[in-house]
Formats: structure tokens, sequence, C-alpha cells
């Protein structure tokens, strides 16, 4: 495997010009996104999507102006104005939700350690879009299948720079091997520090975050929410094991429901009067009568609410991959 | 600057990174503040106020560039006693004639200079009439601007009182951090801030750049305004040098181009001025009265007759004055707005537009398709349907039953043009660099590109010639380029070496000093002398930028002569050395006897420091050693203009035409010079009216181009920007009922439109003069047509027709409008509101 | 990879062979096959972008007579390989549905546009300019000799190369046509 | 309209910043702030039952994308899938017991549940066609993609059990098929919670503990009611067990999940999904009590039975809007994370 190739995204020298949102469309030949002014400052893409897969947000912080009292004076209220511009994209986590659920192996890893659909496996399940965190992925109801970012996977092949990061005119998107990026965000938030912007911290560099960490972080000068990015993303798929625990634990109450219904109806009316014994090929249910009362057992064990459910009891495992 | 040139802005960026201080001012907070250090918010159209109280900064504190100052620029000239200033005459300057609404520059001039000059120009206005003052701008002058005295009378120890320094002194003593509070609505704390950053930023070390765009050009005083900011540069020492100078960012892709290789009435490529009819009458009386004779402009014959030579060939003799006589003459402003006027009142019957939009594009479009209506024929060249070719069934005065289709007599004719892929030629950046492009495929269908268009017109024109004496110039053109493909596609490169020049021996010619006075030269236009030096188009060499140093030298080609910096003289102190390690730049190497540095150096590569020209030298031979600005006849920087502008040798603060403010650093309210069209398809709003008692400035998105024909059918920008909003301050909003997206109709005199609303504290309420100010922004990039996939009303409609009286551009960043809330009235409604706010 | 029927390729089967079911497993032969497509241009040309005058490199990619791509070109040292969104959609300015590629014609008065042969259209332009050209001009004004027509009129955008602005400015001064303007003066 | 009204009143600079424009702005608005409080974001919503969770956003639009599943298919599909499962079971049993009419309406309802479940989840698919795809790879971190298989085999053993019982044709391999949905159909019936909850829509996944529980009762009822739809009363006495103890399941794991989610529970209290899982709520308790009290009255037997499917169905078209409302509003993504970051400190993924 080549290396972990990212994105470092430095919104403190993000312009808001777009050209990321446009070189994307153009290399991928992606559709527009409707015509609708949406009076959210400069911004009317709105979100990233399936026809989105570079986004830009403005954020306006500016210092409110009133007049003030006969002489209707401006006047001053809050600290200096400022006019935030992130270019949001796919994270490509460590983790990736909408890789773990899609069952189809549309999404899958790629050689760069990128998250990408195969537009030719992909059935359209829809299940990618709500197990990203971070709400990237999205289906594209006239076409059926879900798309997103794809760090130009077709470029990186022919040893290319994805579109975005290229045309971005003051570099505020840098692509390249993570491990580098990272260093160097490093270095950009510590110089930031020092002429005094505490305000800058970087957002999905850390291996250790709830995805593992993204092949795409960036610079931010505010919380993540306040760009539309959750402020603590989590992979679902983290609680998965204890999910199906707790999904096998809901299977066996029903097996031992079942069984105590008709045990209960048994022992009530003494076998219905509508059976006819030994009717039907029913042999082998005769042989497995025994059955019931492991059946019963195993309600009593897993029945209740609260307990704890089995543990390590899917071969998870073996089918994991790779772990990192 | 990020919002319309974002990959130009990089360089900014990393200045920034570098330590560079970014202050921007603006009447919006724009995408640009959003990276600047600083922000300062400005009421539009008050810039000189700002940028004069700076350069009262300077010079009452004493902090110009003193040694520089005295060494290349005028400040020490002393002035005609003739000469009297705005501070004496309430906003005037002597030779104010109220009649023409036009100067006499007589009293301007230096001391000493001889009557003839100056009594030759007053002579000719009087003798030409109004009309012919008024083209006294400095085009006429042609690039070298007016003539002046060479080796004026001068003050070194800059204490006479009518040396330029002292004028300066007492011209700009009202403008004060009291004044810029009063009429910009910049705080004193802000301006404080600016004056001490800049100035600490200029000298010997450092130097501090300048960047402006139409903000600046598009005002009744818009040449003023640059001229404030050349006044500045020059006493602080920042014009010639690395990171230094006054940056025009031009807004298409060669527009640069476009003036250097003019389609503009009143001059001829190079900027040789367009021949007049009562001055020019011969090729010599040209000559006499283009511009002096001393700098590298005393070779205007040369350049003069190299043009006639490439336009006539062999029929251009000595004999025959070289067919000066094929030129037209002019004999007043022809600009665009005239010719407008000239289309509603049927002289001009006939008309190209290529590649342009008026219909929207212009200020008061109305006008523009009241004109179009009234053509014989129209041919609109584009790559889409614009509005100015489909007016005649879509414009907006058929909704108000101004117009009916069926009434329009205009005949037009759409042709197609083909795109910058489809064929090869070269555009001519901000920077003055010419870059040639490939030509990546044939254009589709009827496509063509305009080369082919006006080389096959012209093919077909010359079949019909008659022999009658009128069609001479065209039976004499020389029109042969080599064709190329089916489409007999004229050869751009044969067009671009018969620009770049040749000599006698037929081969390419390397530079304008080669070019001759006798005729045995050949040139297009002599600034671009040398783009096919060795038969090798300059303007195709790409090797790569990482290759080389910052300068780049063999990528493209930058005229005059491939250099970068003009005015690189002034980057050496006069002996010819460096100003500083940090500023090094061109030097005089004593040892090898030439200028060395990583440009081209701006004036003759052996030129000692020392030299000093003899008497009744000619041209660069007449400038010294340490005289920078060559093109000027003595050299020097011009603090102070005496000749050449036609609304004053200094700056000084006017009004917008259209204004909620009064003047109050003059009795004079607005230029006096400035040009007007009262009629009835262009009326105005009265001044400080309060029925238009906002500021209204319109501008770009980095989302879009122009009047939107190259963005709004491309799905990929009309998304991005999809409707026309207008931006206003909360507090505006409130008082009028407005909330953000809803719609808002906006009225000047000329029309209404309607825009959605986009609240924001990007743009602040003002206090000027002690009271509330309120501007308004509207950015101009949509119209009905032009196959936009987003439409939407035209801003441009609601601009007055003002223009500055030296180039005629109209003031489009600064005028006065009403806000109501809601959409506006439809067809004859909208007729009858207007109706009110004219009369009502 | 390669090699073996659908079963072998079937992603399940190359699971149990222990390749990695979110990785080289779930790959199908189209991601396998993937390249950049200006990799199959037929051509690339150097050229300049068409927008704004700060003059970025763009290269233009063609496959089978059409544009296929078109980016900034690395090697410009004034935009180093960057664009701005108007410059990233050039594609679209050159490619885009609302683009004419037939000449029209509107007769006086006429409701509709008309089809015209170009050739038709450049005889047709040539007479009118030569008929108003004859019917307006100007060989003296106020007494002097001006050899003009007031009665044409050009406005041209800044979008036009220098070469194109050369022949017209020749071309209407040869004409006598003076009211020659453009962008510049806007 | 609604994704600009929602900016509206949005204050601007610090956390809690002001509302804009003080005063006589407030009509106005402005677009600059992104914070603001949830009141000033979704007002007109209606009262609020917790008190108010202030949280900044980007102009309130959510962090993350909708479910984009689509009504009716996907909430059908997990009633079916459900009945079919459980029948499963009921049928085992039945079969087991004695109760043959029981067994072969059991056997019938669990294939058609699997196959026209099947069907309306190839018609949510946006490439139909690409159904097939689902079994291309086998990926446990996918509940989508274990669900297929169990799906797989859930509808052939199904199909097989029901074919065999009906024809009468290799009663031995129906038999032997009909055993193995032992293990497949009750799998079949509580996957799908861990479809649901293995997303990132907050009200789903915090319920991952009491969804399976929902939807393993909320199957039970299902397959109780069809049993006792389908079947003589005289054999129904276990379906009308396994419906009562599927209502009483659904019951308390719904009351759970809508009781100890706090503020993420949110929408399973609010909004269309409030009143959904009300009436779900009522139809199955109610359809529970008239099954103990219809005696031998064949119309409340039905009227039971049908208040039972209602009730299911129900619960799953409330989850699956619940899901939805939970994604629409960034409150419920933002407000947790942050709190969890201000208290315990950031996620992480452990062992992985």
């Amino acid at each position: 495997m080549a290396e972990r190739m990212g994105f470092f995204t430095d919104t403190s020298i993000c312009i808001g010009c777009k050209a990321c949102e446009v070189a994307c469309k153009e290399w991928n030949q992606l559709p527009d996104d409707g015509f609708l002014f949406q009076a959210t400052s400069y911004d009317n893409t709105v979100a990233l999507g399936a026809s989105t897969w570079r986004h830009v947000a403005f954020i306006e912080q500016q210092p409110v102006w009133t007049p003030e009292g006969e002489t209707g004076d401006p006047l001053r209220i809050g600290p200096d104005g400022r006019w935030l511009m992130s270019s949001d994209v796919c994270k490509h986590c460590t983790h990736a939700g909408c890789l773990d659920v899609c069952p189809t192996g549309a999404l899958f890893r790629t050689e760069f350690d990128t998250v990408v659909v195969q537009p030719d496996i992909c059935n359209g399940c829809g299940y990618c879009v709500p197990a990203c965190p971070f709400g990237v992925i999205d289906r594209r109801e006239d076409d059926g299948r879900a798309w997103k970012c794809t760090m130009c996977y077709d470029r990186q092949r022919g040893g290319l720079e994805p579109a975005c990061a290229k045309a971005c005119p003051t570099d505020s998107i840098q692509f390249g091997p993570l491990d580098e990026l990272r260093e160097r965000a490093a270095g950009r938030v510590a110089a930031l520090h020092a002429e005094g912007r505490t305000e800058a911290r970087l957002y999905g560099e850390s291996p250790g975050d709830g995805v593992g960490g993204m092949g795409a972080f960036f610079l931010l000068l505010d919380e993540p929410e306040v760009y539309g990015l959750p402020p603590d993303p989590v992979v679902p798929t983290r609680d998965l094991p204890a999910m199906w625990r707790w999904a096998g634990a809901a299977a066996l109450t029903m097996v031992g429901a079942v069984a105590v219904s008709f045990l209960g109806a048994a022992v009530g009316s003494g076998g219905g009067s509508g059976r006819s014994a030994g009717s039907s090929g029913s042999r082998a249910f005769e042989q497995v009568r025994g059955v019931r009362g492991v059946l019963v057992r195993g309600v009593r064990r897993f029945g209740g609410f609260g307990g704890s459910p089995p543990a390590g009891w899917l071969p998870m495992r073996r089918f994991q991959g790779r772990g990192r | 600057m990020a919002e319309c040139h974002p990959v130009g802005f990089q360089w900014v960026v990393e200045a920034r990174a570098r330590g560079a201080k970014v202050f921007h001012v603006d009447p919006r907070y724009t995408r640009t503040s959003a990276l600047a250090d600083r922000y300062t918010q400005i009421r539009a159209g008050s810039d000189i106020v700002l940028l004069g109280a700076l350069i009262n900064h300077v010079l009452s504190n004493e902090l110009d560039f003193r040694e520089y100052v005295l060494a290349y620029t005028n400040a020490s000239t002393i002035v005609s006693e003739d000469y009297r200033d705005t501070e004496d005459l309430d906003g005037l300057f002597s030779g104010f004639d109220h009649e023409t609404r036009s100067y006499d520059p007589a009293s301007w001039s230096y001391e000493g200079a001889p009557e003839e000059a100056a009594a030759g120009e007053r002579a000719e206005q009087v003798e030409g009439g109004r009309a012919h003052a008024r083209t006294a701008g400095p085009d006429q002058y042609g690039a070298g601007g007016a003539a002046a005295l060479p080796r004026p009378a001068a003050d070194p120890t800059l204490r006479h009182p009518r040396c330029v320094y002292q004028i300066l002194k007492r011209h700009f003593a009202r403008y004060t951090a009291e004044t810029v509070e009063e009429l910009c609505g910049v705080s004193r704390e802000d301006f404080a801030e600016l004056a001490e950053a800049i100035t600490a930023n200029s000298g010997r070390e450092r130097t501090t750049t300048w960047v402006y765009s139409v903000g600046w050009t598009q005002h009744t005083v818009g040449v003023q305004y640059i001229r404030t900011a050349s006044i500045l540069q020059l006493l602080l020492g920042n014009i010639g040098r690395p990171g230094g100078g006054i940056l025009a960012l031009r807004g298409h892709a060669s527009i640069q181009g476009s003036t250097d290789i003019p389609t503009l009435f009143n001059i001829l490529p190079g900027y040789l001025p367009m021949p007049h009819a009562h001055r020019n009458e011969t090729l010599d009386d040209y000559l006499a009265r283009a511009g002096g004779d001393t700098g590298f402009w005393g070779r205007k014959r040369a350049y003069m007759v190299s043009l006639l030579k490439a336009w006539w060939g062999d029929a251009a003799t000595e004999e025959n004055g070289f067919r000066f006589d094929h030129l037209p003459r002019l004999t007043g402003d022809h600009g665009h707005y005239n010719t407008v006027m000239g289309q509603i009142d049927g002289t001009v019957k006939g008309y190209f537009v290529v590649g342009e939009n008026p219909a929207v594009g212009s200020s008061g479009g109305r006008a523009q398709r009241f004109g179009l209506a009234n053509l014989d024929w129209l041919v609109v060249r584009d790559l889409a349907l614009v509005e100015t070719a489909t007016f005649w069934k879509d414009g907006p005065e058929l909704e108000t039953g101004e117009m009916r289709t069926e009434e329009i007599g205009t005949e037009v004719f759409f042709l197609p043009a083909a795109s910058h892929v489809e064929k090869e030629g070269t555009f001519t950046n901000t920077q003055r660099l010419l870059q040639w492009r490939e030509k990546a495929l044939d254009p589709p269908g009827d496509c063509r590109s305009d080369l082919w268009f006006y080389y096959h017109l012209g093919r077909l024109i010359r079949e019909r010639v008659t022999s009658e004496e009128r069609d001479l110039p065209l039976r004499e053109l020389t029109w042969d380029y080599p064709e190329e493909g089916e489409h007999r596609e004229p050869s751009a490169s044969a067009v671009l070496r018969e620009i770049g020049g040749v000599g006698a021996d037929g081969q390419a010619l390397s530079a304008y000093t080669e070019l001759e006075p006798d005729g045995s030269t050949r040139c297009g236009c002599w600034i671009y002398c040398g783009v096919y030096a060795d038969e090798v188009n300059q303007a195709a060499r790409r090797r790569p930028g990482r290759e080389q140093n910052p300068e780049a030298l063999e990528w493209g080609w930058a005229w005059p002569a491939n250099r970068r910096i003009l005015y690189n003289r002034a980057s050496a102190d006069p002996e010819g050395r460096p100003w500083s390690e940090r500023k090094a730049y061109m030097y005089w190497d004593e040892e090898r006897g030439e200028w060395a540095g990583p440009d081209v150096p701006d004036f003759e590569k052996n030129k000692r420091p020392d030299y000093r020209p003899p008497e009744n030298a000619a041209a660069e031979d007449a400038l010294s050693g340490i005289d920078p600005f060559i093109m000027q006849t003595d050299g020097k920087g011009w603090l102070f203009a005496p000749a050449g502008l036609s609304d004053g040798p200094l700056p000084a603060h006017y009004e917008p035409f259209e204004s909620p403010v009064r003047n109050s650093l003059y009795g004079q309210q607005c230029n006096p010079g400035l040009r007007t069209y009262p009629r009835p398809e262009s009326p105005y709003n009265p001044e400080r009216s309060p029925r238009f008692p906002y500021v209204l400035t319109t501008y770009r998105l980095t989302e879009h181009h122009t009047a939107g024909a190259m963005s709004r059918p491309l799905a990929y920008l009309a998304e991005l920007q999809p409707e026309l909003f207008c931006e206003m301050s909360p507090t505006l909003a409130a008082d009028l009922g407005l909330a953000n997206g809803d719609w808002a109709t906006i009225v000047t005199s000329r029309t209404a439109i309607e825009a959605r609303v986009l609240v924001t504290e990007r743009v602040r309420p003002l206090r000027i003069q002690g009271r509330v100010v309120h501007q308004i922004g509207l950015p101009y990039h949509w119209g009905w047509g032009s196959g936009g996939l987003v439409t939407g009303d035209v801003t441009n409609d609601l601009l007055p027709i003002a223009l500055d009286p030296n180039v005629y551009i109209q003031e489009s960043k600064a005028t006065t409008c009403d806000v109501r809330p809601g959409r506006r009235p439809r067809g004859g409604d909208l007729l009858a509101m207007m109706e009110e706010y004219r009369h009502g | 990879m390669a090699g073996g029927g659908w079963f072998a390729r079937w992603p399940v089967i190359r699971q149990l062979r222990g390749q990695d079911g979110r990785g080289d497993a779930a790959r199908s032969a189209r991601t396998d096959a993937l390249r950049p497509r200006v990799e199959e241009a037929d051509s690339v040309a150097r050229s300049v972008c068409p927008y704004c005058a700060v003059g970025c490199g763009q290269l233009v990619y063609v496959k089978d007579g059409k544009v296929s791509q078109i980016e900034g070109d690395p090697d410009s040292p004034i935009s180093r390989g960057r664009l701005c969104p108007k410059g990233s959609a050039s594609k679209q300015l050159v490619t885009h549905a609302g683009r004419q590629t037939a000449v029209l014609y509107r007769r006086p008065y006429g409701t509709e546009w008309e089809p015209l042969d170009l050739d038709t259209a450049m005889d047709m332009i040539a007479d009118r300019v030569l008929r108003t050209r004859r019917d307006t001009w100007q060989q003296e004004h106020e007494g002097r000799v001006v050899r003009r027509t007031l009665g044409i009129a050009s406005l041209g955008g800044a979008t036009l190369d220098n070469e194109e602005n050369y022949l017209m400015k020749k071309l209407y001064t040869a004409l006598g046509a003076i009211q020659v303007e453009n962008q510049a003066r806007i | 309209m609604t994704r600009r009204s929602r900016e509206r009143a949005t204050t601007s600079g610090t956390p809690s910043g002001t509302v804009s424009g003080v005063g006589t702005v407030s009509v106005a608005g402005t677009v600059s702030g992104v914070a603001g409080t949830v009141g000033g974001m979704v007002s007109g919503t209606g009262p609020e039952t917790v008190p108010e969770a202030e949280f900044r956003s980007y102009y309130g639009h959510p962090v993350i994308k909708r479910p984009i599943w689509h009504v009716p298919h996907m909430p059908l599909y997990l009633y079916l899938g459900g009945l079919s499962g459980a029948s499963s079971l009921t049928a085992v049993l039945a079969g087991l017991t004695g109760r043959h009419r029981l067994a072969r309406a059991a056997r019938i309802t669990a294939a058609l549940g699997a196959s026209t479940g099947s069907a309306f989840l190839i018609a949510e698919l946006g490439r139909p066609a690409r159904f097939l795809n689902m079994l291309r790879v086998f990926k446990p971190t996918s509940p989508m993609s274990v669900g297929s298989w169990i799906l797989a085999a859930q509808g052939g053993l199904s199909a097989a059990a029901a074919v065999s019982d009906v024809t009468g044709i290799l009663p031995a391999v129906g038999d032997a098929a009909a055993l193995a949905t032992v293990v497949t159909g009750p799998l079949t019936a509580t996957y799908t919670a861990v479809l649901v909850a293995d997303t990132a829509v907050p009200a789903w996944h915090a319920g991952y503990r009491e969804l399976p529980f929902l939807f393993a009762g909320s199957a039970l009822a299902s397959a109780g009611a069809a049993g006792m739809l389908a079947t003589p009363r005289a054999e129904a006495g276990p379906a009308r067990a396994v419906a009562l103890l599927g209502a009483a399941v659904e019951t308390a794991a719904a009351t759970l999940l809508e009781q100890r989610l706090g503020l993420v529970g949110e929408p399973y209290r609010q909004g269309r999904a409030g009143l959904l899982l009300r009436a779900a709520r009522a139809l199955t308790a109610g359809g529970g009590l008239l099954t103990l009290l219809a005696g031998r009255s064949r119309v409340a037997t039905a009227a039971s039975g049908l208040a039972l499917t209602a009730g299911a169905l129900c619960t799953r078209f409330g989850v699956l809007e619940a899901g939805r409302a939970s994604a629409a509003d960034p409150k419920y993504t933002v407000v947790p994370q942050r709190e969890r970051v201000e208290t315990a400190g950031p996620a992480s993924v452990p062992g992985r």
C-alpha cells in the first residue's frame, strides 16, 4: 500500500472563492445542486451532498452597529469582525462509518488509505448516508446511487493531486502524505498562536479521536459546530459488538417467549384439540422436542432486561479486516 | 482583490505569511477584508479625502523619503506665479472657464516655460471651442503625457513658496484626520494606524504598495484618485522599487491589451494620440503637439511612422507624409456614451458589438437600449445570445410598453464567436505581460474568431471598394495575412509579427529603440516592438516559473522590452547603488559599465548615473543618469502635473455627482469639469436629494463575471450565486422593515430594480458630518438573458451617465438611491412610480 | 486479481482467501482500471484563462475533438497551477448548452430570429458597412478635412486578443470609423 | 422558506451572543452569526418539554444527513421481517406441539413476510437491478450485509418450509428448513434494530439497547396477531400467548426508549414520531388487553389481532420518523457531543 494521503484545509487562509467546489465539479462531472438563493451569507450550496463534494461555509461574525440615542451615531457592540470561510470535504476517516456499513463493498479503502464509492457496484441502499457522523455522503435521487468525494482517486492513480487542492488559490487546501500534513498543521497552529490567534485549533488530526483520525483534517478558528461540523464525532460501528449482543439477547428472548407461549398453552390445555399426533411427517420434530428444555433455560438466562448480554459470541474478528 | 482576483491574491497571502501587513479600505467588508490585518470602512466616493490626509500626514511630519523625492520627483520645481490653488479659489484651480466648464491649463505650468507651448495650447482651445478643449485629456498627449520644460527652475531646499513641495503642503493642509472622520466615516484611530503603518513601512529598507481596481477609476474624479495615490507613493519613495507601486488590477483578460492596441476612439496603438482635425493637419503638426521631444517619447516620429508603414506599407512614403492623411480626424468626444447619444439621435446607424454587452453592462442601460433600438443595423458577436442581441424581443422596455418589437427597425446579425481555446493569440494581463494561447481545437458550427471576422470583413470590403479617393486608405491597406485551415483563419502569429515590427531587411525587430523615423521600419505597436524578436514568438515562451527567479523573464513577454518593473532606475539611489540590501533590485555595475539586476533596466543599459545631458539633447539623451521616469519630458515623477489633466494639476476632493453629502472641504460640490448628458433617457438624481437618501455602490462577486454572459449560463457558477441581492446593514433593514431574504426595490431617477436582501453587519452605517449615512451594495452580474441559468434585474440600469472629464469613464461606484420593501412594480406601474420619483 | 472466473472474483471468495472485505476484496474491475482521464487526451494546449486580467495559465485537454478538461498550468509563475472558480469553470464556458453555434438574423421589424448562412451574413454586413459609410461620409467638418464617418460605431469586449484588436483598429481606421470603443472605457 | 426562516433570529459573536440588532432589528435578523439558541432557531415548533439547550450551529442546518429511506418501504420491511422471523418460530413450535393448522399458517406467513419484505427492500434501493450485490461481500461490520445474508437464508428456508408444507413435497426437507429458521427467524426480526442503531442518527444510535427488544416484541406481537387471525381459535392459544408476550415486551421497550435517552430521546416523544409511537402503545396495549378479554368472540379476536398489527406498524413508522427528526435538528448531534467533550473529554475508538 502506498502512503496514506490526505487533505489539510487551513481555513485561516481561505478566501471563500469556491474554486474548490467548481474544480471538483468539473473534474468529477457532477450535476448542479439547483439555483436557490439561501440568504445565508455567500453560501448558496448549503452543505456537502451527493453533487457537492466540496462545500465552502461562510460564517459572519461582525460587530453589531446600532444607532444610539437622538444623535443616531452608529454605536459599535462586540469585538472586531470576522468572516470565517471554510471548505468542507469528506473526512476519509480511519474508521469510516460509511465504509463499515456498506453491504455491497461499493465503498472500499484504497491503496492511498482513502474511502471511495465504486459507482459500478453501489446499489443505492442508502445505508451509508445516515452512517456518516459528518453528513457527507448522500444518495442522488435521480441516479439512485450514493456519491461523495473520492479525493480524486482516479487522479491519484495517475500521480495527480486532487482537483480542489490543485485549484485552491491560496493553498488553503493542501494535499499530501498525511503524516507530513499533520506536521505542517501543527507548525501552522503554533505560528498562529505565536501571533496571538489562540482561537486556532486543529480538527480531526488526532488518530485518537472517535473516527481514529481523519484523512482530511482542518485548522479552524472557532468551534467545529459553528462550521456545521460535529464537535466530537464517533464512528457508529464503534458500538457494533455491543449492538449485536443486545440484538442476540433480544433474539433469544423471542425464542424463549415463543417457547413459553407454547409450553404454557400445552400445560394449560393438555394439548390442543386440533392435534393429530404423528401426522404430517413430524418425526424430525419428535426428535428435537428435547430442545425445549434448552430453550427454557436459555430464556431464563438471557430473558430479562438490563442484564449484561453475553459477550464475544459473534465471530467478528475474522471479517473485520486489518486492524489499525 | 480576493473577491475579483483570487489567484493573484495568493501572493498577498504569501506576503502576509512573511510578515507583510495588509490594510483593506472598502465601502463593504469583503472576502479581502476577511484576510486583511485591518479593515477600514469608507464611504464610497470619498477616497481622495483619505489619501489626501495621508499626504498631509507625510508632509506635515516631514516623513517623505527626502533623498528620493529630491532626486526623482518635481518637488523642487517652481511653478508659474499665475497659478492659483483650490485653497485660493474655494475648490477651483486657476484657469477655469465657467462658460465651457473646462480649464485652461496655462497657469499651471512651470516657471519659465516657453510662452509658445502653453500659449499654443490655449490658443487652440479658444480656436477649437468647447468641444475641442474637452479632448485635451492626457490621451491627447500619448504615453509621454504633456510636454513640460525639461530643465525647469528648481529650489532644492524646497523652501521656495512656489515650489511644488510647498504648493502641495498648502494644498493638502486641509485634509486632516478630522476631515477623514467627517467625510469618509473613518475614525481618527483607524486613520492614525493606517498613516503610521504606511510611513513606517516606506523608505530605504521597506516599500508599501497600493492595489486598486475600478473602485478608484469609476468616478467623476477617477483619474485624480490615481493621481493622489501616485503623489503619496512618490513622496514615500515607493515607485519603481520592488514591493512598491500602484497596482491596477484589471478585470478582463486583455483589457490592458485593448488599451495598448486600443479599440478606443482617442488613441492609436502604443498610446499615440488620434489626430485632431484642428490641431493635427499634417504629420509634423501632429508630432509637434503630441507631447514633448525629450525622454523616450521624443522618438515619437519613429513610432508613428513605423505604424503608418505597417498599415499602408509601400504606399506610405516620406513624400506623402507616410499616409498620415489616411487617418480620420477627431473633433471632440467620440466616446462610448457620446456614441450612444448619437444612436438615440439617429446619427449613428450601424453598430458592431463584439464580446461586449452594453444593454446590461453599461451605465444607464435604458439609454443603451433606446440607442440600439434606433439603429439601422447591429452586429453582435458573442458566445451566447447576450441581451444586446435580443433586446428587441425581450428587453425590459417591452414590458413597460415603451417599445414594441414590431416597431423596432434595427436589423440584427448575431454571429457566434470562437472561445479562447478555439483560437490562438495573445492576451495582455494586468502586469503588461503578453501570453500566447495555443489553439486546442476548431470552433464548432458557425463560430469563428474575431480575427477571422475582421480579416474576412476587410477582405470583402476591399473587394467592393471603388476608385474614389475616399476608398484609397482601404485600397492601400496592408491586408495580406496567411490563411490557415478549412475556415481560412488568418494567421494570428503573422499579425503579432506585424505588431512586433520588422526592419528594413524584413527581419523582426528586437526593441523599440530600433525603430526609425525614416520609414525603413514597420511596427504595428511600438511598445510591443520586440515581441517577435529573433523571429521567435516571445509571448509563447513558457519556461516554468520554478526554474526561474521571481521576475521570470522567460515566461511570456512584458511590454516594454520585457521589463517587469517600470521606472526601475528608481530602485537604486542617484549614485546607482541599491537603496538598501533588503530592497536591492537594479544597480550600476561600475566594473562592467552597465546596469545590472534581475530585470531589464528601464533606461539605456550603459547610461552612467553621473551622465548629464548636453544642451539641446533630444529624446532619451536629454535625460540625465538620475531621471528614472523615462517617458516624462523631464524624467521626473510629477507630484504636480503642470499639464495633461483636464480637472486640475492636483487632486481635490469633490463629491460624487450624485451624493447625499455636502462637500465640506470646498464650496465646489463636485468635479467642475465632469461630463453629463442631461436628457430624458438619462435623468439625474438631484444633489443631496431626500428622495434618494442612501449611497449606492456596485461591485463584482468572485462567482460571476461582468454582466454575466460568461458566468450565468454556467451551472457551476450560477448555483453559487443564483440571484441578484442587495447588501445592507441591519439598522437600515430595520428602518425599512426588511428581513434577510426579503425582496427590496432599489430606485434611482433612471429606473427601479428588484433584488433579494442580504442583511449583513459587513455593511455598516456611517457617521458623516454628524449624521448617519447608509450605504447599500449591489453586484451587477444579472440580466434577463445571455442564456443564463439564472436571471435578474439589471443593476447598471440604475446608474447615472456622469463621466470623468479626462477619460470619460462613468461614475458607477458612488451614487444615490432609494430603497423600498417588496418587489418592483411591473409594466406601466413602474413608469408611473418613476414619474413620481422624478417629478412628484 | 487477474485470472479466475466470476466465482474467483466474487468478493466473498476473495475474503475467504484472506483479502480485506473493506479493501482489496471489494474492488471491481472498473476500479482496478481507473486512470485520470487527462492521460487519454489526444492533445494538450497551453492556454490562458479568459476571465480577469491576472492571466492564469490553463492546460486544455482535448479528446476526440472535444475539450475533456481544463485546469491550471503549474508551470505558470503567475498562477502556479491554481485557478479561481471562474477559471475552474472554463470547460463549462466553452461547452455549455447555452452556447450559440449558428448565425441568427433578425430582419427590421421582425419578431423572430431567422437562420442565415455565414457567408451570406458576411456579404450582407460588408454591404451595409459600405452603404452606411457612403451615406454618412464626412470629408470635411467645420472647414477641416476629417475623412470619416460618424455613422458606424463599434464596442469591443476586453477578452479579445491583441491581434484581433489590432485588425479591428486597423480596418476601422482605414474605413474612417472613429467611434471605436471597448470595455476599458467602461 | 423553512430553511430561511430557521436562521432568522440568530446571534453573533460569542456562543451566548446577544440577538443581533437589539430591539427593532429582531424583525430583520441578519445573515451573520451562526451561534444561536435552540429557541431562536426553531421558533414556532411549539412548547418544549425539556429545558432548551444552548448550542451553536451553521444556520441551523443539520450536521448529519437524514436517513433517506422511504415511507412506506422501510417501515413495512421492518414490520414484515419481524413478522416473518417470529412466525417462523411459531411455526416450529406449533409443529413440535402438533398444532398443524397454526404451523402451516405460520409457515406461510413467515414465507410471505420474508418475500414481500425483500421486495420492499429491493424497491427501496436506488438501483433495484443491483440487489444481488447485497451478497457480493460478507461484512460483519455492516448490519445490512449480515442482514442480507440472514434474510436470504430466512427467505429461502421459510419458503422451502412453506412450499413443502402446502404441496407435501419433500416433507423432511421442509421440516429441516423450518427447524433452521429457529436460528434465522429471530435474527431476521432483531438485526433490523442493529441496522438502524448502527448509524449516526442520535435517537437510533443511543437506543441500541432498547431497539432490539422493541423490534423483538413488535415482531412477536405481529406474528401472534397473524396467528390469531389465521387460525381457528382452538389452535390459536399459543399464538395469543405470543401476541401477549410480544405486546408486553414491545410496550416495555418503547417506554424505556422514550424515557432513558434524555434529550436524544426527545424525537420519540415529539412531533409525528411521538404521535405514532403513542398510537403504537395504545394499540399494542389495547390489542393485548383485548386478546386477554376476547374470550370466544371472533370479532374481538379479530379486532385485537388487527390492533396489535396496527400497533406494530405504528412502532416501525414511528421509529423511522423519530430518526428523521433527530437527524434534522443539529441540537441532537451537537449538544450530547459537546457535553461529552466538556465532561469526559473527546471520544475515541478503543482497540481499533
